[in-house]
């Protein structure tokens, strides 16, 4: 083979082989859950390692939240209707959050009932309508108002 | 004497021994993954749509080829060669020019008119929603216009085409105001919504960062000289860019995401939940954004043909 | 119209001075870019003019 | 092989007779790390806070800083001529060039960074993912710039225009290089963001040599 040729086959191996490496790398590290993001399926099931960092997310569970007024300890139920766990949280929760509200919540899970926030964020809402519209549905009761706009299955990107 | 050999260089590598359908082939495959990736990662429209649609014009262009393939290469290879021409892509430009400004006045007209006046406010946010009748046609063009930028610097970079180049330096400016324009009405926005004008948010750093890269294709175009190589630089910078955006987009969902949640990421999961009276005049401002940004792009490029070709007869003949 | 008066519009609730503020900067700075682009064609086709006249009159004074 | 081999034993023997070009970035490296301290507060727990995010972007901006000068001698000295037209891959040519500046910039920035860190009141158990995360990232850094200084070589004031171009593109690598470091603060697993910086060096090695290849073709205008 003339050396130019040789050269060439060379650098070709080489990206491919380079390109193989990274493939393989981000395959790794999408499968190793880089964000740490558990649901509480995951939960129940114990996909989700207890006594570590993680972020969680789900439906605030109607009727579920305990409130303090004077150490600000905060309790609330988090489901995604497959998965429960309560959530332990000492601070002011934020504007957004209400009951059946989606939120995400940065903590350490501390059992498979049990989940220890640092941090709790609501999430906003993606509907885009008119008022009107939302009395509406809310009148016939429509479910898919407040409920669906977590959608669990599909992961979310938060 | 370098112009005249470099003239000649690209005549031979248009002219290269593949035929011409494989490239073409290659570039409509690779324009289908980059619209998708795009439709993926916003859809604004539900995806269905745009799927549909997708595999409507897939179905018609596949059969159509079947059954007509000398036709249908011949009238792209055709598109192809003609367009690469500058002299042909400006009378043909100029042919196009009107109508897309009327087009783009209309449309941009009726679809903010309609979403400041019109359209039902939104039931949480109020009135400061008709921000989006700006903001989501400024961002979707500043993206579309980079990726179209990564697609022209791809082919500038392969078949040395002039026309290329010109391109990238007329889609940059406008895609730079456009990505501005999308910071500063996003910012002006999430000062009601989120109480803030700025987070750093994964969307919001990556737009932001899109800008940067925007100025950097100018600044090194304006650096250079030569038009010809200052072209060719821009062209390499822009594929590299766009390697960066895919990248820079999970790396920044990936570290926000474990600082601060986005609790407002907008159209962010499965299909569109915007309702129809208010997403009717947001579709109407976004084409509308998009046959502007056409219209100035037309313009600029026109400007550089001249500027470029001054030395030939057509466009002494066209001058004066 | 939603609004009821061309006061209403302006005022927008409470919000405005957001939108109207947003509408304000993001078109003046599209409409600028296009001003800048047209007016630049125009700067050199009037340039190419120019030139041209001058080397024709070279050409006939030769 | 050879011309990889010769490339790279030049750059080296050159580095030797002027070796203020491979310490003074490495001197610049300390000083802006130490200048923090001093301008923000030496208070420990926001130093230690502060330090993934100082540490990297001082890396970062010494390996962008000392890349000015990687083609511009080559340039004016008439090297540069003679590589393209040397009967040896541009490709190879590049790839020792990169690797040559990395083992005279690079690699002193990695062994100094825990001194460094140390300093910033970083736990010692966390010394060792800075040190590979910078293993990892800094090679990068090095080739993404490279393609940035392949693009400015022939021009005046191309080392601000350089920082332009090139700073953006560094973004991914700085937030997996300072996320890998406060994950590693957190007690969080590290070695799925090691592996995405691995990950980027690779995709760097093997595409990152084509471009720069293309960038110097470009600015000589050949």
């Amino acid at each position: 083979m003339n050396p130019v040729r040789k050269q060439r086959l060379l650098i070709t191996l080489g990206a491919l082989a380079g390109l193989a490496l990274a493939t393989g790398l981000l395959l790794y590290a999408i499968s190793a859950n880089i964000n740490l993001f558990y649901t509480p399926q995951q939960v129940a099931e114990g996909e989700a390692p207890v006594g570590q960092r993680m972020r969680v997310g789900g439906l605030v569970v109607e009727g579920s939240v305990r409130r303090d007024q004077e150490t600000l300890e905060n309790a609330f139920d988090l489901t995604d209707g497959l998965g429960t766990f309560t959530v332990y949280y000492v601070g002011i929760l934020p504007d957004l959050f209400r009951e059946g509200q989606g939120i995400v919540a940065n903590g350490t899970l501390i059992s498979e009932s049990r989940f220890d926030a640092t941090e709790v964020l609501a999430k906003h809402d993606e509907q885009y309508m008119p008022p009107e519209v939302l009395e509406a549905l809310q009148r016939a009761g429509h479910p898919s108002v407040d409920g669906s706009v977590y959608e669990a299955e599909e992961g979310v990107s938060y | 004497m370098q112009d005249s050999r470099a003239e000649h260089r690209s005549q031979a590598s248009v002219n290269m021994a593949l035929p011409g359908h494989f490239y073409l082939i290659s570039l409509v495959t690779l324009l289908a993954a980059v619209l998708t990736w795009f439709i993926w990662s916003a859809p604004v429209l539900p995806r269905s749509i745009w799927l549909g649609g997708g595999w409507v014009f897939g179905v018609v262009f596949y059969f159509g080829a079947l059954r007509y393939p000398d036709l249908y290469w011949r009238t792209l290879e055709r598109w192809y060669h003609e367009l690469g021409s500058p002299r042909y892509f400006y009378r043909l430009s100029g042919l196009w020019l009107p109508w897309l400004v009327a087009i783009a006045v209309v449309l941009c007209l009726t679809g903010l008119v309609w979403g400041l006046a019109f359209a039902p406010p939104h039931h949480e946010q109020g009135n400061s929603y008709r921000i989006i009748y700006l903001h989501v046609p400024a961002s979707s063009a500043a993206l579309m216009g980079y990726m179209a930028m990564g697609v022209a610097g791809l082919v500038a970079l392969v078949w040395r085409l002039k026309m290329a180049e010109i391109m990238i330096k007329a889609i940059a400016p406008f895609g730079a105001v456009m990505a501005a324009v999308s910071l500063i009405s996003g910012a002006i926005w999430g000062r009601p919504t989120w109480g803030t004008y700025w987070i750093w948010d994964a969307r919001l750093t990556s737009m932001l960062i899109l800008l940067f890269l925007y100025l950097g294709v100018i600044a090194l175009q304006n650096a250079i000289r030569d038009p010809r190589q200052a072209g060719r630089a821009a062209s390499l910078l822009s594929v590299v860019g766009v390697i960066n955006v895919v990248i820079v987009r999970y790396s920044v969902d990936w570290w926000q995401s474990l600082h601060q949640g986005s609790s407002m990421s907008m159209f962010g999961t499965a299909g569109s939940a915007i309702h129809p009276s208010m997403l009717a005049p947001l579709l109407l401002s976004m084409f509308g954004i998009y046959f502007l940004y056409a219209v100035t792009v037309l313009v600029r490029a026109r400007t550089e043909i001249l500027w470029r070709e001054r030395k030939s007869q057509w466009v002494r003949e066209e001058v004066s | 119209m939603y609004f009821d008066s061309f006061a209403a519009l302006w005022q927008m609730g409470v919000h405005g001075p957001f939108v109207w503020s947003a509408f304000g900067i993001g078109v003046a700075l599209i409409l600028l870019n296009v001003g800048v682009a047209v007016s630049r064609g125009r700067r050199v086709r009037r340039d190419l003019k120019n030139i041209i006249r001058r080397q024709k009159m070279m050409q006939e004074r030769q | 092989m050879r011309g990889f081999n010769a490339t790279l034993q030049r750059e080296v023997l050159l580095a030797m007779r002027s070796p203020a070009e491979v310490i003074n970035p490495l001197f610049f490296f300390v000083v802006v790390v130490s200048l923090f301290p001093l301008a923000v507060s030496p208070t420990p727990d926001l130093l230690r806070e502060m330090a993934p995010g100082v540490i990297w972007v001082a890396a970062l901006l010494a390996v962008m800083l000392s890349l000015d000068g990687l083609f511009r001698t080559d340039e004016e000295t008439g090297v540069l001529d003679q590589l393209l037209v040397a009967p040896v891959e541009l490709y190879f040519t590049v790839l020792a060039k990169i690797v040559a500046h990395w083992l005279l910039v690079g690699l002193p920035l990695v062994l100094v960074a825990p001194v460094l860190g140390y300093m910033l009141q970083l736990p010692v158990s966390v010394l060792g993912t800075l040190m590979w995360g910078l293993l990892l990232g800094t090679p990068s850094l090095m080739v993404i710039g490279a393609i940035g200084a392949s693009l400015t070589v022939g021009l005046r004031r191309g080392s601000m225009l350089l920082a332009l171009l090139v700073l953006p593109l560094y973004i991914p690598v700085l937030v997996f290089g300072a996320g890998s470091l406060g994950r590693a603060l957190e007690a969080l697993p590290v070695n799925p963001v090691l592996a995405v910086l691995g990950a980027v060096l690779a995709l760097a090695l093997s595409l990152g040599p084509f471009a720069i290849a293309l960038g110097l073709r470009i600015s000589t205008g050949d």
